[in-house]
């Protein structure tokens, strides 16, 4: 039998994200943002990280603030519903961030490359756009059979993908659904994964339905429990998004004061996902709690 | 009946949708644009997520972004950024809408570093799926806060390109279609001279007038032989659009 | 509300695939095999085909045999429990039918270049191999960053590409389920898309679950309904591979004269998935019928 | 207990496989290796199947292809090809077993055309995922039939590639990795020099002598110093394979 990957979150941090680590995560863009373990590599102080990911949605800008961040490939760092992140902002800005700027689709390409293990992969998009300038992963080429001016976008394999998701075994077999973004081209292109999950179920609600499964789970070295680990973000089948959590996150990051008062309450506070939940308090989940259920057809795998 | 700018704004971006189009759904307003549109005149249009989702009916609940759970409930289709892409690159999509933070008279669009990228005084968000929707729909709406530091003569960095410099600009780079049609800003509506590729105003809203237009305008602005005004959101319209933003989160006053 | 693309089969084929298609089928290899389609091609005495497949498993072999194709693009033609296939060695041995030789990761990568939207899409595969004789849509060319050498792939884009599978609704929404092999890239990279699928069911039971999706439906020409459709390849959920199908086939399409008997038999003689079903049996059906059923678990899209 | 020569050569096949090791599994003989060498010395391998299969533990019932539904059953992944041939393309794969109708001295294969693409006398069915395998795999394994018009000089069109032309050529053509290491025939089992790159003989199968290989082989044939003959299956084995292919299908006499 495969042995446990069933890890406490900080250790599971601990062990597989050394500092200087490159990170995939925020892979499904608004859905699925694994908050909990970007809470812990701040706990842990992490340093010289790289971020990779679309779009982030305000958690680059949280562990960018912390100070753990040297630098960032992403095609758009912000908050969804507030627009720019301040952290994010001063760091350019103060020029203490590299920045690598990618598109949707060329960061979706660099990703894609990396999961089918060749150095590159050719795209249509962003000819004549000022990426090339800011992002040496991009390169004009022209295509070998129609003469086409393509734009090469060099493969991305990070060091670890962090990825929240509904349930996973302790072997690291998981289901995802809902949107699922980069987060299967992630998997395959990274050379560690540690999985976060609402919840922790018996191998066979994962075994019984294979199609569902986001990567093997033999490619996964950690699952954590960490039930409400995607809040503020929405997670299919378990909470809606809590837009107030963003809206007010836009206030509470404006200067670096306010950012640390942020950071106490809301990260270093809280050692545990039973801390997370109890600030955030049975009213408030009550409030993002699913109130039209709608399920899945089951479908037979039999022989 | 009383409307607010954004109302107008997102009324008119609305309407650039013909019924039937696959259309690229954006952040922001022009979620509630396309919203509108199905809701309207175009029921049959088809929504295309970049984060891997497509559905062709209405949310049963309002959305503040398009990751809400009830965009997912009951899509069509649940998969990869990839996949979308992929739908895009082909040329299968007919129109997207974008914004931006500068734009110049052919269109570029800047939401990346205002002083550019070697002298930043603003970093801005960056592209997100911009630069792909203005590189690959068959064509691309715009919508602005029309300011004179907004419309500049050029911009400090081309995130999502328009049409470069001109006439041939996007064929000879490589792009291989599309461009903006329309800018629908916050004093009126822009097009693009076929020939020239530059910037017309080809509408004023209701209260605005020409001048207001050309002095927060960077260039000399080129103005359509029959300037008109843009139509004001119907009761229906407006009727709906309060449906999709009950707070007014994106569209109150 | 979108229109009914339900079609009888015999109509499906008779619009959507006109003479000198190529056409994309076979897709899943060993699984869900679209034999009643591909008789229907022969029924309709379509000439100048292109087939487009992986390993195709008998099915190439029939079409062949009928006279109905001018071009293979494929990386596997034969019965896969018995080795070669005669109907299509005839053809090529005679010099009646041009071959395009893939592996099955450069006709992978052929109709992800299509489903992407790029003209070419590299790969590792094939280098030193004489492929790139029997194939001019494979070039070597240089990795603009790494100065690899590489394995262009020229994209693919199907006219039409037919897919059977479990279940779909009359509007193109469909599910399956099992290995998915080539069946969702090709979908993506086709320019029409005719599915037939063992069910015909309400479209809750689709749109209650759009991860299962295939390819969204607004992109579908045309559904029909086909149980048995993928006999004698096994259908997840419904049957079992009929082995004897496949043994027996290696006699009956040994000469031109024993291929002409099976083809009145199963083919010719065959108007409608009742007749096949008849001819079948219900013996033999009950004898591939499931035996161990294994149900996946429900998951909630609620809101 | 008596053994049919399918049976030794499947279990000379499933020793090559290491406990843990990643296995992309090919089909028909391939896919019996993999099983036993799952169900005896290597019960942690992972399979990994072309047409979009992962899977750890063993079929529930027998199977004659890698598409029937038992092997489907309680798979750890189905998916697409493509992420097959990612992971296998990155390199993840430790080995693989491939077949094939000719080879040469350098482990080439042809499962394409007998006589060359030019002058078909032959066609065979293709490539199938050999090619790949061969040029990706961390290592291969070839199962042949040992007769003289199989084992030439030189193959007519390589399928497959193994060493080419002997040392260095899999670097020099841009081959990322890999060769064969071992083929398995009806006669004995092969290695290769890691000089020379060329095939060389290590074992024989009982009752087969150094001189019948040497005269089924299409040119003079290295043996190596120690030759010795091929362990015959244990009755583990044999019960293991039996239960695989309880019909005798492949393994039959």
């Amino acid at each position: 039998m495969p042995v446990s990957r069933l890890l406490p979150l900080s250790e599971a941090i601990d062990r597989f994200v050394p500092d200087g680590s490159s990170i995939a995560l925020g892979l499904a863009q608004e859905t699925l943002i694994p908050f909990a373990a970007g809470h812990e590599l701040i706990r842990q102080k992490k340093r010289r990280l790289t971020l990779i990911g679309p779009i982030s949605d305000i958690l680059f800008d949280q562990i960018i603030g912390a100070g753990c961040v040297h630098k960032i490939r992403a095609a758009w760092v912000g908050n969804v519903i507030t627009g720019s992140c301040y952290n994010f902002r001063r760091a350019v800005e103060s020029g203490s961030l590299e920045m690598e700027d990618h598109s949707n689709l060329t960061l979706a390409m660099a990703l894609r490359a990396g999961a089918m293990g060749v150095p590159f992969m050719p795209a249509r998009t962003a000819l004549g756009s000022d990426l090339f300038k800011t992002n040496t992963n991009l390169k004009t080429m022209t295509c070998p059979f129609s003469s086409d001016q393509l734009t090469a976008v060099a493969a991305l394999r990070p060091d670890v993908a962090i990825v929240h998701l509904q349930r996973a075994d302790i072997y690291g077999n998981a289901h995802a659904w809902g949107n699922l973004g980069l987060i299967r081209d992630a998997c395959l292109a990274s050379r560690h994964i540690i999985i976060t999950a609402e919840e922790i179920v018996e191998p066979d609600v994962i075994s019984r339905d294979p199609n569902r499964v986001i990567t093997p789970g033999y490619r996964v070295n950690a699952v954590a429990h960490a039930p409400w680990g995607g809040h503020p973000s929405p997670v299919p089948g378990f909470y809606n998004r809590d837009h107030q959590g963003f809206i007010d996150y836009r206030t509470e990051s404006k200067t670096q004061e306010t950012f640390l008062d942020w950071r106490k309450r809301w990260v270093d506070s809280v050692h545990s996902w039973q801390d997370y939940t109890k600030l955030l308090g049975k009213k408030r989940m009550a409030q993002l709690a699913l109130t039209h259920h709608d399920f899945s057809e089951s479908v037979d795998y039999g022989y | 009946m009383s409307y607010t700018l954004p109302e107008l704004m997102v009324t008119a971006a609305a309407r650039e949708v013909a019924d039937g189009e696959v259309v690229f759904v954006g952040m922001r307003l022009p979620l509630l644009g396309f919203l509108l549109a199905k809701s309207t005149h175009a029921p049959e249009a088809v929504g295309i997520y970049e984060l891997g989702i497509v559905r062709d009916t209405l949310a049963p609940e309002p959305i503040l972004t398009m990751g809400d759970l009830p965009n997912l409930y009951r899509a069509r289709w649940l998969a990869d950024t990839a996949d979308m892409m992929g739908l895009l690159q082909q040329g299968q999509v007919d129109v997207s809408f974008i914004g931006g933070a500068q734009i110049d008279r052919f269109g570029n669009l800047n939401t990346s570093y205002i002083g550019g990228a070697e002298n930043v005084t603003t970093r801005l968000p960056g592209s997100g799926g911009a630069c792909d929707l203005a590189s690959l729909a068959q064509r691309h709406i715009i919508i602005m806060n029309h300011q004179k530091r907004r419309f500049v003569p050029q911009v400090d960095y081309i995130t999502s390109p328009g049409y470069g410099t001109g006439t041939g600009w996007r064929r000879k780079v490589g792009l291989p279609r599309g461009g903006p049609t329309t800018v629908i800003t916050t004093m009126g509506v822009l097009q693009f001279d076929p020939q020239s590729r530059e910037m017309i105003l080809v509408s004023v809203h209701p209260g605005i007038s020409q001048e207001t237009v050309q002095d927060n305008t960077g260039w000399p602005l080129q103005i359509a032989e029959e300037l008109t005004q843009t139509p004001k959101p119907t009761e229906n319209e407006l009727a709906m659009l309060r449906r999709f933003d009950p707070q007014r989160y994106w569209t109150g006053p």
